[in-house]
């Protein structure tokens, strides 16, 4: 049954790959808050799910990703999206609806892709994105190429029939799939313990003869270095793991969903989890980097988000009689 | 009868909720039912408890497969499945089990339960989130399938389906959620499944419209009125049994008809009523069916362009002047 | 054109074959694909081997998925589904994902994949493994439905469908499979999508015929042809798109029109054919538009029963009959 | 999380337990065999699914429950169906398509129902079944009876997403399941080492936190004891559990199937693991039984047999234009 993967210590990052990492949360966090904002004055529509909270486990995982990796997501699409190095300028031409968005407004948040990316998708169907991981695994396998595929999806998710039989499939056929479990605990309105009886989706990997493994999914490290070992056992030709990374929504399933439904003590103190707080603090107490170089990093990020926006804002509106076009391919 | 005033979304609700009081073998199970996106159901659970009001993990087969199960063991289970698109996830406990289980058994098991499901595109969700897709259950031979366009026919419709010891499709519409009416307070207020509604009488031409195009249809009644084009509007409520009777009446005394339905036309709603007229009063029409529905199509996320594809007013405006000649 | 003689299901065999030599792309997946439990697709492993003539497990979900997951990354991948009631199993990533992801990603992902699944009763195989559905398929935007009855139509039909780069159903029917005719040799042969053929010509009345009724109908224009009644035989061979132009003009020269699908007639294939006509020909009509297709009912495993359910040449007739006024 | 479950030592059954034990075989046996002949004479049409070889389970496990208790089945449900209790003279009726039969003659080989006895129909789809379980599970628990559900289904049904979904909606719930996997080793023409990258179906139990154990399906005496054990626990309302039966399929996947896709010195050597031979001879070994009493059963059996093909066979024909009934319930 070939080598047996194993979870190696995890490892510190040096400057640059942390300054990399760092942007890429910082990305993320910025690009969903100022979301939020843009959903809040209505001038983005439609259901939007935000990522704050959980940029440490897209940004660890497709840190270990090329161009020619595959991806599949979620309705909580952005953080992949943008982890995997999409642009965020088109991301948020998306959001507006406009021409130059990744789907030229006709995806919107539950469906941004990129074609040239690997991006194959956020998707509006919970689950759906593990089976389509399947056949770009089968591709790479077919083509014997080494890309692999990192399949995003929910601890929810883990409960579709789609998981078993995309992890089954993959299994059997020793697919280069890499499962990530991002687990924030909650499913919409239900937390886990209502919707699963066990506490680690990674369990389930035995099920499927698959190595499964468990990292603290807010500490970027933890992510990064389970992912390094991940991918590479998944390269050699070894076949699917499981990665589960624990994290924390800190927002409601939705931009503007209230949440009665949570803890409002655990709400409270639900930014000691913060992935970029913890990784800054720790760069900074091993002097990898200076306060000042985060804060380098902060606007730089904040002046390309700006940027994003301005450039969806000002984006051309598609002529809404074009319906018909990409309906069908030529 | 004593009358209070609800939305559609409170007049399910409430049916809900009396027959739950009425019957301990009904019983609500689906994905965060207890809150609800749409907040449909929140707060029952309150009365009802956890037992009978369930929240259940994200698996529609097995959502839909326990209904059955449970409608085949004396229970009369609700099951609600979050969007009319998310019904894709559940086919086969629908289609093969659900609907056959009556006839596979030589009539030994029925399965009373009902399907819940909100469907109709408008808010910006994008193409698997705003689909309307009544067509495929009306083709599947065991399922009784119900389409309700304002709270008093959603009350009473969701009553009989309840009731009703077949499994019932009851297709919901996102936008109509908090159009208001008058609902009868009367517990034992029901509307029998396969009655059409003539919501509107008319001499010049018939206007069958569904579940959201309902109150777009009543809207260009009016307007046309005022041009003196005298519009009949029937509302099937139920889409199979299709009040065929009440359709073919109305189309032969108007000798025109305009479909009008939210889904994709192929094979459609407006298909199958067109197929009805052409082939039972054919010799009655004065003009060409015209069918008024989304085209061939998905629904963007970009709202502009989402309202084009939805049908409208304006489409059925063109498509009764199409009808009576005034093109 | 140098020509063969085979059944459909060989037909199809080599169509597999054929493109499978000329395209390294394209791949076949499926439950026990290398021995089928029609056969149709016996053997072909021995030429491809095991990485393209892939074997999976139960889990036609996971079938579809990796399909659409492999085209949409360069792949052209045939998926099995065993008979057409397990399409309902699949139904998500058939209608959201492969239908969708061309439209949903603006153009830029294509989804050139075929989905080839036998349908059909008169097997005595009971209601879960009887159904045509194609009438589903069609109300789908994104896929193209294609549902031939004849080998060189299978064939022609086969290849344009792997060649094409959207999401082709591909309907097969199991009593067809071993039919046999001429098939053309020639590895550049194929029929393009949308193009119906006029199997027969004839004055008094046009059957439109899908699939399994294609014979049927044949047989039923031979007999009323002895009796005078002069039938013109369409067959759409691709349902979406539809060839509407053709069947259009046949109506306009007939006046009459039968459609014959052997699906649940209930928002099928002959209500989208009759509603068409119904609007676009109506001033050429001079009958009714008279529907054959199985009655809103299950197939029986009991096969006496089973054959009075499935529509044939008496059904036919009568139809013809009613059209034409003979009632 | 309530008692562990852990499975017993087997126990041996006394001489009443041990003869109703075997009569319910060797009638699941002949049924059969003799529906294999009526096949091939044309005489009962369609797809048959055949249990040649695979009694012990269906009668080990159906041993256990009541009338009240309910099964869910699968395309190869006659041994399910006589198993708990069926009428074999309504099913061969019903296989000879006949007003009489359990299904009046609409359903056949892969639909028999039995509502009296709680069997909640063979089915023709692979995997169906499973959730359909989890239905009769929240009955049985929300009306507050001790009902059991057997929900029995095959290795290549252990890879739908239906087994995934009912196992955990079943284990969160704690519904009164007994999951029984007949695993045979083969779906259809596959093997399972072609369909799955685990030995034991059982070893699935663990990814929705509930006891799964594997026994010898050979071996009645092992599934008897084994389900003694199960069905106990669950009654007593700790939830499901999950029993795979090691078996084997001596004939093809339906009637008629030739099998060249099968080892033959595999297939001749089958009958050593017939669970009817073995329990005989242990039993005659341990004078629990004697050769003529065996004898004698073999004989009411081969008349049971008898007279319900005669039954099945001089059956009422349904009137062929009457396939509007029963399509709705009144
Ligand atoms: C098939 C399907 N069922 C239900 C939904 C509604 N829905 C959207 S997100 C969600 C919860 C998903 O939970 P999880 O997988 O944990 O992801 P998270 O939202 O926590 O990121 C649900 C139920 C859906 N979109 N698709
Ligand atoms: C949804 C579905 N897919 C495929 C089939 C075809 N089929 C019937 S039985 C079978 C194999 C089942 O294997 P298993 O579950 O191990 O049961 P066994 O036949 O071995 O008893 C298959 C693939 C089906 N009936 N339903
Ligand atoms: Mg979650
Ligand atoms: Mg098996």
């Amino acid at each position: 049954m070939g080598t047996k993967f194993k979870l190696k210590q995890k490892k510190q990052v040096g400057k640059d790959a942390a300054l990399a990492l760092l942007k890429r949360m910082l990305l993320i966090r910025r690009f969903e808050e100022t979301l939020a904002r843009l959903f809040a004055d209505s001038e983005v529509k439609g259901f939007v799910h935000l990522s704050i909270g959980q940029e440490a486990c897209p940004t660890g995982v497709c840190a270990h990703l090329t161009n020619d990796d595959y991806i599949t997501s979620t309705h909580r699409g952005h953080g992949h999206l943008i982890g995997k190095g999409g642009d965020i300028k088109l991301a948020m031409a998306e959001l507006f609806g406009k021409t130059e968005g990744y789907c030229k407004g006709r995806g919107g948040s539950m469906h941004v892709a990129a074609f040239d990316l690997g991006i194959l998708g956020a998707n509006g169907i919970v689950g759906a994105g593990l089976v389509l991981a399947t056949g770009s695994g089968f591709s790479a396998k077919y083509q014997n190429n080494d890309r692999v595929t990192a399949c995003f999806f929910g601890d929810g998710a883990s409960n579709q029939g789609t998981f078993h039989e995309a992890a089954n499939l993959a299994s059997v056929w020793k697919l280069p799939i890499l499962f990530v479990c991002e687990n924030n605990g909650w499913a919409e309105f239900s937390p886990q313990s209502s919707h699963q009886k066990i506490e680690k989706v990674s369990t389930r990997a035995v099920g499927y003869g698959m190595p499964g493994v468990t990292v603290d999914g807010d500490d970027i490290e933890a992510v990064y270095s389970a992912t390094a070992d991940a991918v590479a056992w998944i390269r050699k030709g070894n076949g699917p793991i499981l990665l589960e990374c624990l994290t924390h929504r800190w927002e409601g399933h939705y931009a503007g969903d209230p949440q009665p439904y949570r803890d409002q003590d655990e709400l409270q103190a639900i930014t000691q989890h913060c992935p970029i707080e913890r990784f800054k603090k720790q760069l900074i107490e091993r002097k990898t980097i200076t306060a000042a170089e985060f804060e380098a990093l902060s606007v730089e990020v904040e002046s390309e988000i700006g940027e994003a926006v301005e450039f969806g804002r000002q984006g051309t509106d598609p002529n809404p009689q074009d319906f018909m076009s990409y309906i069908y391919a030529d | 009868m004593s009358m209070g005033f609800n939305t559609i979304a409170g007049a399910i609700s409430q049916a809900i909720t009396e027959e739950m009081r009425r019957d301990a073998n009904v019983v609500l199970i689906g994905e965060d039912v207890t809150t609800g996106i749409f907040g449909v159901t929140a707060g029952l659970v309150d009365e009802f408890g956890t037992d009978r009001f369930c929240d259940t993990p994200i698996s529609e087969n097995a959502i839909i497969g326990c209904a059955v199960g449970a409608a085949m063991t004396g229970m009369r289970p609700i099951a609600e499945i979050m969007f009319q698109d998310f019904l894709t996830c559940c086919m086969d406990p629908i289609v093969n089990q659900a609907a056959k289980m009556s006839y596979m058994s030589g009539g030994t098991f029925s399965v009373p339960m009902v399907v819940r499901s909100p469907g109709g595109a408008g808010l910006g969700a994008g193409p698997q989130h705003s689909q309307s897709l009544a067509s495929w259950f009306m083709g599947v031979p065991g399922l009784k399938v119900v389409s309700p366009s304002s709270p008093i026919d959603a009350k009473g419709l969701l009553k009989s389906a309840i009731r009703d010891n077949n499994p019932v499709i009851f297709l919901e519409n996102k936008l109509l959620y908090f159009e208001s009416g008058e609902v009868p307070d009367d517990i034992d207020f029901t509307i029998p499944l396969g009655q059409a509604s003539v919501l509107r009488e008319g001499d010049d031409v018939t206007i069958v419209a569904v579940s959201g195009m309902v109150p777009r249809a009543l809207r260009v009644a009016d307007e046309l009125g005022a041009e003196g084009v005298s519009v009949e509007i029937v509302d099937p409520r139920t889409l199979y049994p299709l009040d065929t009777e009440t359709i073919l009446q109305s189309v032969k005394k108007t000798g025109r008809l305009v479909t009008a339905e939210e889904g994709v036309m192929t094979c459609g709603v407006g298909a199958e009523l067109a197929a009805l007229i052409a082939e039972k009063a054919y010799d009655c029409l004065d003009g060409p069916i015209v069918r008024v529905g989304t085209p061939h199509v998905n629904y963007a996320y970009n709202q502009e362009m989402e309202w084009a594809t939805i049908p409208d007013e304006q489409d059925l405006v063109r498509a009764v002047k199409k009808a009576i000649g005034q093109e």
